[in-house]
């Protein structure tokens, strides 16, 4: 069983640091995902997770025991890397049984486990082919059934899906979930494609310049953004973020105004709303500006408009929506809907958190 | 990697290194920073077969025995040996350069001086084997890579002879073929229509010949890595710059070769240090009389026919790897750079 | 391929002997016991007494012997340690100052006093009244020449240098030969030599009484360089790559109708059943010429000898000499006269060694046995070859040779 | 591959490709010629006697054989092997050259992929300085540091021995394997050893089941490099074996002569000859793996 608690872990090289002082609590059986831009610190903390790198401070402790200075094979993780790391002088067989003999597990549990992991990622067909004959997909399908093989205490995958095209992410981002389910191993997840963490997640951990920047569920995370940094990577397309002053819990800038925020604050300002909880209207409204693009997603048509420092502001209308480039196009942006960040530091203001659920 | 294992992956080498060159280097320095005791002679009577008995000086091993005991590495000099006429001959230099002569009659005067002799022969080789090796070396690669298939492994293995050959021997096999009565000399005098011509009787031929047996040996490493190298020049690039309108020579300019400068930094860092270290072919081709490297002086120091000096030979051996360290310091400066990338 | 190895061994290994303690004694040496391991250059005749030596191997003596032309790299660390790695070098004269500068090797008067009964005064080499080396045979250079050319030019055996350039014009206006003269001036150590044997014939001395001051250059110096100089209008435009083997091989074949090599090359040269029987018919040997008219052989004469190491119980020095008599008994010389010209008691010349008895005759001199000669060697070897090929004058060449010899003895400890 | 000459056909106007193709032909032709005529001729002249290969009158009889005729009774003789191998034992300098190669061609990898798999993986400062003293260990004349082993090593009673000759070359031998090495395992991503050492390896583990099978070419071209260094080796082997330990190089040097001795010229030859031949069978069979090994990685710069 494996509860993994990080306790003030940093990692310095001379005079940078990659993860700085981060505490975090992983129960057993969560799925949670390191969601970050690159160099954000966190396959560094994975890595310290998994042994193969050093913490420089703080402690890591799992299942009640303290990893810091075990090696990667005294840790009974197992690991998904983004370019596989498959042995390319095994077959599929021996790759997948290979952690199983390492650790010296009877040999005669090797072919039920061996053939049980193929099974569950459905690689049975290709046993006995090399890595340099499989597909991307079959590839980073052994890499799963080669960590699942082991019932580790633990699964660290970095980016397994960044490599393939988006199709089998999908259907390989599927079969993620599902494993997980089904195997309910406790499963830290690195990534930087937010609508992976979304959807694989238990809890997200955004980090950026090896801070946390928030820990929560998705829907806390995409709804409760803790600073404009988190509010500009989670959701698709990004939250838009727009600079003013409040007062009297009027928000204005000058081509939008929104009145009805509760008092909560005065002065300069971030506001923040999604494409989606706007209306676009045909007159009125608190925000008017030229259409700078069209885009036709289908489902919906997304007008962008610039803002004051040339930032495209993105709003999403109805799929029957109609304009041209340079037409003025009229919006409604509830109050309910916004966010509010301190424009200095661009944390989240508290009092407005009730309204935003929409 | 944690400091431990790298030690353990590491110490098998480190230790041996250290035992066995950096010890010697250490002691090495020490040497040529040192020169041996004042050695106590004293006449005595000897008799030898031929001239009967004499009165000759010789050394009185009791007593420098017990100079040396005192203190074995004998007598501190600093650096006196590096600035003596055998070396960097900084008194015979100076004089020469306020001597009123003219330059020709300096340079003159400084090519008398050995260690000056030594490491002109030894950059002129360098700089001349080592670029010349490389661009020979790359066009038999772009030659052999456009045969048809079945051609191509005897040819490379041809081309690897004089790679794997040893070079003493590699120098005696084309001395032999080369003097004056080989089936090479014969050539050359029947080409040249002199029957007299010998390269062992002229300075510049017999330069012409070490610098052509240097690029002979030099060329086969260069072209397997070139070759190499070739095999993995990406096609892409070759056919956007077809598309781009680049002829022949124009894809090799501007796709092939800034591919294979990485290999060509590589290649030119190792013949540089094989080719400054030239001492094979002055031995095999009997040069002594027309050319020294740096390598032959400290040969010929340390011949015991000649009474060793150590100290001398350690001299120009630290000398020697000042310069090939000078020599190499672009490539070790972008070798660290790259590490620096690296390192996280 | 191990079998096939096996046999190999067994069918050849009576050609070469590693370890000839395993190998039953096939001659009483009187030694009791004790470890005999020599140190000696690799040639023939050496070989032979080297061989003869571990005739006196048995059960209680063991006799091995490391034959090497890196000896003289290798004799001073080998008998520094203590046990020394062999108990007996092989030297010669040249080769000798090292071992006496370190002290390394012992007196010999009391084993020569019990065993030495078959040795001659001359070969005991006295070094301050006591016995350091024995000596067994003799090399120097003289001269070749061809009977039927000087014959045929009407012309006497030059008896020195001035006659021999003479000889040379007429030589080469007969035009039988390629060059008239041939001689060993290869850069390096053997151009040394030569300017050695030439300034010997001067009589001068190579260093200032009592001092290790280089003495040469003075108008003797000049004077032998310039002979040397002009003998090479008359050799090979290749004479500075040009050593005795190949000055040897140039008469064998008839190129050239004189050159003063090594006295060794006569066997080869005389061998009627050689590559060149016809020039063995006509070949003839006489001293080196002398030079500046006073009638001393421009040669110098290398004895080779054995000396005794001083870090070895007295128990395998004993053994030691025992087995170098045995090896270098009267009946070794008798039985082996062709092979080189010997010191040892019994010896009669034989028709190869007239040339170097030739030179013993006339009075030519030792090479130097002073402990700082080497390094004037090596001074020469580098300094005259710009001299030889005629990028400088005699004097600017004695004084560089000069310059570079100061410099050498100076870390050597010899000049202050 | 052959990208360079498969655009030909396509792009180019007809009458200039034969030209191209002639002059690469023509510039091969030579080049063969230079390189591989030497070894051929003296081949050819091993079984010749010494007037006819080095005849001082007339080089063609070299081909004629005129001289071996008149002394062997045929215009080809073994005289030159015969004396070589059988007379001056030639054969055991062969075995301890097998030796001395085979053991230092295998410790040289062994202590090189250890130490190279370190300095690929260690990004530290030190591991850098490493890799530059021994770029500068290996500009040191091989020859200076010979005369220094000479005093310590009879002093322990370990000079003339083969083991320690092999050790000296091992270590002479390091530097360039370290660096050889170190650049063909920069080439092998790091995730193959993280994910093995994951899986349950330790850093030995994951080395040797993981690693080296995938170093096969490289360890291939390097080892014949260290191959080649201890075969060829010289300065080492005449300084530091004993006559009953020499290996082939100073061996053949020591047919040369000397001052004191005329030398067997053509057992020279002949030991020169022979000494090739292994040579010739190791390339022939290596080939592949040389011009694969090198472009595994190694070269990488």
């Amino acid at each position: 069983m494996a509860e993994i608690h990080l306790k003030n872990v940093s990692r310095r090289w001379h005079n940078f640091t990659a993860v700085d002082d981060l505490t975090l609590q992983i129960p057993d059986r969560e799925f949670l995902v390191l969601l970050g831009p690159s160099g954000c610190g966190k396959s560094t903390t994975m890595r310290m997770i998994a042994g193969l790198e050093d913490v420089s401070s703080g402690e890591i402790w799992m299942g009640g025991k303290l990893m810091n200075h075990l090696e990667p094979k005294d840790r009974d993780v197992s690991m998904v890397f983004q370019s596989y790391g498959l042995y390319p002088n095994m077959t599929v067989y021996e790759n997948i049984r290979f952690p199983l003999k390492i650790r010296g597990i009877p040999a005669s549990e090797h072919k039920q486990r061996v053939m049980k992991a193929a099974e569950m990622v459905e690689l049975t067909p290709f046993l006995d082919r090399r890595p340099a004959a499989l597909s991307g997909g079959q590839r980073q399908r052994v890499a799963l059934a080669r960590a699942i093989v082991r019932e580790p205490n633990c699964f660290l995958m970095d980016e397994p899906l960044s490599n393939l095209d988006a199709k089998l992410r999908v259907s390989t981002r599927a079969q993620i979930a599902n494993l997980h389910h089904a195997l309910k191993t406790t499963t830290i997840y690195v990534t930087h494609d937010q609508v992976e963490a979304m959807t694989l997640a238990d809890r997200v951990v955004v980090m950026k310049g090896g801070i946390a920047q928030q820990v929560g569920k998705p829907m806390e995370i995409y709804d409760r953004p803790a600073n404009t940094f988190v509010a500009s990577f989670i959701g698709s397309p990004a939250m838009n973020l727009i600079d003013g002053d409040i007062a009297d819990g009027t928000f204005s800038n000058p081509y939008l105004t929104v009145s009805g925020l509760p008092h909560a604050a005065r002065g300069p300002v971030t506001l923040g709303f999604r494409a989606e909880d706007v209306s676009v209207v045909s007159e009125g409204g608190n925000l008017s500006a030229p259409v700078y693009s069209v885009e036709n997603l289908g489902d919906s048509t997304m007008f962008a408009i610039k803002g004051a420092h040339d930032d495209l502001i993105s709003l999403k209308a109805d799929k029957t929506a109609r304009m041209a480039i340079g037409e003025t196009v009229h919006a409604h942006v509830p109050a309910a809907a916004c966010h509010v960040f301190d424009r200095e530091s661009g944390l989240r203001i508290d009092g407005f958190d009730n309204q935003a659920v929409a | 990697m944690p400091h431990r294992t790298f030690l353990f992956f590491i110490l098998p080498s480190a230790v041996a290194m250290f035992l066995f060159i950096a010890l010697p280097i250490g002691s090495v320095i020490l040497q040529s920073l040192h020169v041996e005791h004042g050695q106590v002679l004293v006449e005595v009577e000897s008799c030898t077969p031929f001239g009967g008995c004499k009165t000759q000086t010789r050394v009185d091993a009791e007593a420098t025995a017990a100079l040396r005991a005192e203190a074995p590495l004998g007598r501190w000099n600093g650096l006196g040996t590096y600035m003596n006429r055998a070396h960097l001959a900084t008194a015979e230099l100076g004089e020469i350069f306020r001597s009123d002569t003219t330059l020709r009659e300096k340079f003159a005067q400084v090519y008398q001086l050995r260690f000056y002799r030594a490491l002109f022969f030894t950059l002129i080789y360098t700089f001349v084997v080592t670029p010349a090796g490389i661009i020979v070396g790359f066009w038999i690669a772009l030659a052999v890579n456009r045969l048809p298939q079945m051609l191509k492994g005897p040819v490379i293995f041809v081309s690897l002879l004089p790679m794997i050959i040893t070079p003493l021997i590699g120098s005696l096999v084309l001395y032999w073929m080369l003097n004056s009565r080989g089936i090479l000399g014969k050539a050359l005098q029947w080409l040249s229509g002199n029957p007299d011509l010998s390269i062992a009787a002229s300075g510049p031929l017999m330069w012409v010949s070490l610098i052509l047996y240097g690029i002979w040996i030099a060329a086969p490493f260069s072209f397997v890595v070139f070759y190499a190298g070739l095999q993995t020049v990406p096609d892409d690039t070759l056919e956007s710059a077809m598309i781009d309108g680049a002829n022949r020579w124009e894809r090799v300019r501007y796709v092939v070769i800034p591919h294979l400068m990485p290999l060509a930094t590589f290649v030119s860092l190792v013949q540089v240090m094989d080719n400054f270290r030239v001492l094979e072919p002055i031995v095999g081709f009997n040069a002594e009389a027309h050319a020294m490297s740096l390598s032959s002086i400290i040969y010929t120091d340390l011949q015991a026919e000649n009474g060793q000096l150590f100290g001398s030979a350690a001299a120009t051996s630290m000398l020697t790897i000042g310069f090939v360290v000078i020599l190499l310091s672009p490539v070790l400066v972008r070798t660290w750079r790259e590490f620096g990338k690296r390192a996280h | 391929m191990a079998i096939s190895m096996t046999k190999l061994a067994t069918r050849f290994a009576t050609g070469v002997v590693f370890a000839a303690s395993a190998m039953p004694a096939l001659a009483d040496c009187g030694i009791e016991a004790g470890s005999v391991r020599i140190l000696s250059n690799d040639f023939d005749a050496l070989r032979l007494i080297n061989e003869r030596a571990t005739e006196c191997a048995t059960d209680s003596v063991s006799v091995t012997f490391n034959q090497t032309q890196e000896h003289k790299s290798l004799q001073v660390p080998a008998l520094s340690i203590d046990p020394a790695e062999y108990t007996v070098a092989v030297i010669a004269n040249n080769s000798l100052p090292p071992l006496l500068n370190d002290g390394l090797v012992r007196p010999l008067d009391d084993l020569v006093e019990k065993y030495g009964q078959n040795l001659t005064e001359q070969q005991l080499i006295r070094i301050d009244g006591k016995v350091m080396a024995i000596a067994f045979m003799v090399n120097g250079q003289h001269l070749f020449y061809r009977k039927d050319l000087l014959e045929e030019a009407g012309l006497e055996v030059p008896t020195t240098y001035e006659e021999l350039l003479e000889a040379a014009a007429v030589l080469e206006e007969l035009g039988k030969t390629d060059y008239p003269y041939a001689a060993s001036v290869q850069a390096g150590w053997e151009l040394a030599e030569e300017f050695v044997n030439m300034y010997s014939a001067t009589g001068a001395d190579f260093f200032a009484p009592g001092s290790a001051e280089v003495a040469i250059n003075n108008e003797n110096g000049v004077a032998a360089l310039e002979m040397m100089k002009a003998l090479t209008e008359y050799q090979s435009p290749d004479y500075m790559s040009v050593g005795s083997s190949e000055a040897s091989k140039m008469f064998r074949s008839g190129e050239v109708a004189m050159t003063v090599i090594w006295a060794s090359q006569a066997g080869p040269v005389l061998d009627p059943e050689g590559d060149n029987p016809e020039i063995a018919a006509v070949a003839g040997l006489a001293a080196a010429p002398s030079f500046q008219g006073n009638g001393i052989p421009a040669a110098t004469l290398f004895w080779d000898g054995f000396a005794i190491s001083k870090n070895i119980s007295d128990e395998d020095a004993e053994a030691s000499f025992q087995a170098m008599m045995h090896a270098t008994a009267p009946e070794f010389a008798e039985e082996n006269s062709y092979i080189a010209a010997w010191l040892i008691k019994g010896y009669e010349p034989t028709p190869g060694a007239v040339g170097i008895m030739a030179d013993v005759a006339q009075g030519a001199r030792g090479y130097p046995t002073l402990p700082f000669m080497d390094l004037l060697h090596s001074a020469l070897g580098s300094e005259l070859a710009d001299f030889m090929q005629g990028n400088e004058s005699a004097e600017q060449a004695l004084a560089d040779i000069e310059a570079a010899y100061s410099a050498a003895a100076t870390e050597r400890g010899f000049l202050n | 591959m052959t990208t360079l000459h498969t655009d030909t056909a396509q792009s180019k106007p007809r009458q200039r490709i034969p030209l191209i193709s002639v002059v690469a032909v023509v510039f091969v032709a030579i080049w063969l010629v230079t390189a591989g005529f030497p070894f051929l001729w003296t081949a050819w002249g091993s079984f010749k006697v010494e007037a006819d290969f080095f005849s001082r009158i007339d080089w063609t009889f070299a081909l004629s054989g005129e001289n071996t005729t008149r002394q062997t009774g045929g215009p080809f003789t073994l005289g030159g092997y015969q004396g070589a191998w059988i007379d001056q034992a030639f054969w055991k300098a062969t075995l301890n050259t097998a030796i001395v190669t085979v053991f230092v061609t295998t410790l040289s990898l062994i202590l090189g992929t250890l130490g190279g798999y370190a300095l690929a993986r260690s990004g530290r400062r030190y591991a850098f300085w490493l890799l530059m003293v021994a770029l500068v260990f290996r500009a040191m004349p091989h020859i200076t540091l010979v005369s220094g082993y000479l005093m310590p090593f009879f002093e322990w009673n370990i000079w003339g021995t083969l083991p320690t000759t092999i050790i000296v070359l091992v270590a002479i031998n390091q530097p360039f394997t370290l660096w050889m090495l170190h650049s063909f395992f920069l080439s092998i991503p790091k995730d193959l050893d993280e994910s093995a050492m994951v899986d349950g390896c330790t850093r030995l583990q994951a080395f040797r089941l993981v690693i080296v099978p995938v170093m096969w070419p490289g360890i291939i071209t390097t080892g014949l490099f260290s191959f080649l260094l201890a075969y060829n080796d010289f300065a080492v082997g005449a300084m530091l074996l004993s006559q009953e330990n020499q290996t082939m190089i100073p061996k053949i040097t020591s047919f040369m002569g000397s001052i004191e001795q005329e030398g067997n010229i053509m057992f020279a030859v002949s030991a020169v000859v022979s000494a090739t031949v292994p040579l010739f069978l190791l390339v022939m069979f290596f080939q592949r793996q040389i011009v694969g090994g090198l472009t595994a990685g190694a070269v990488k710069g």
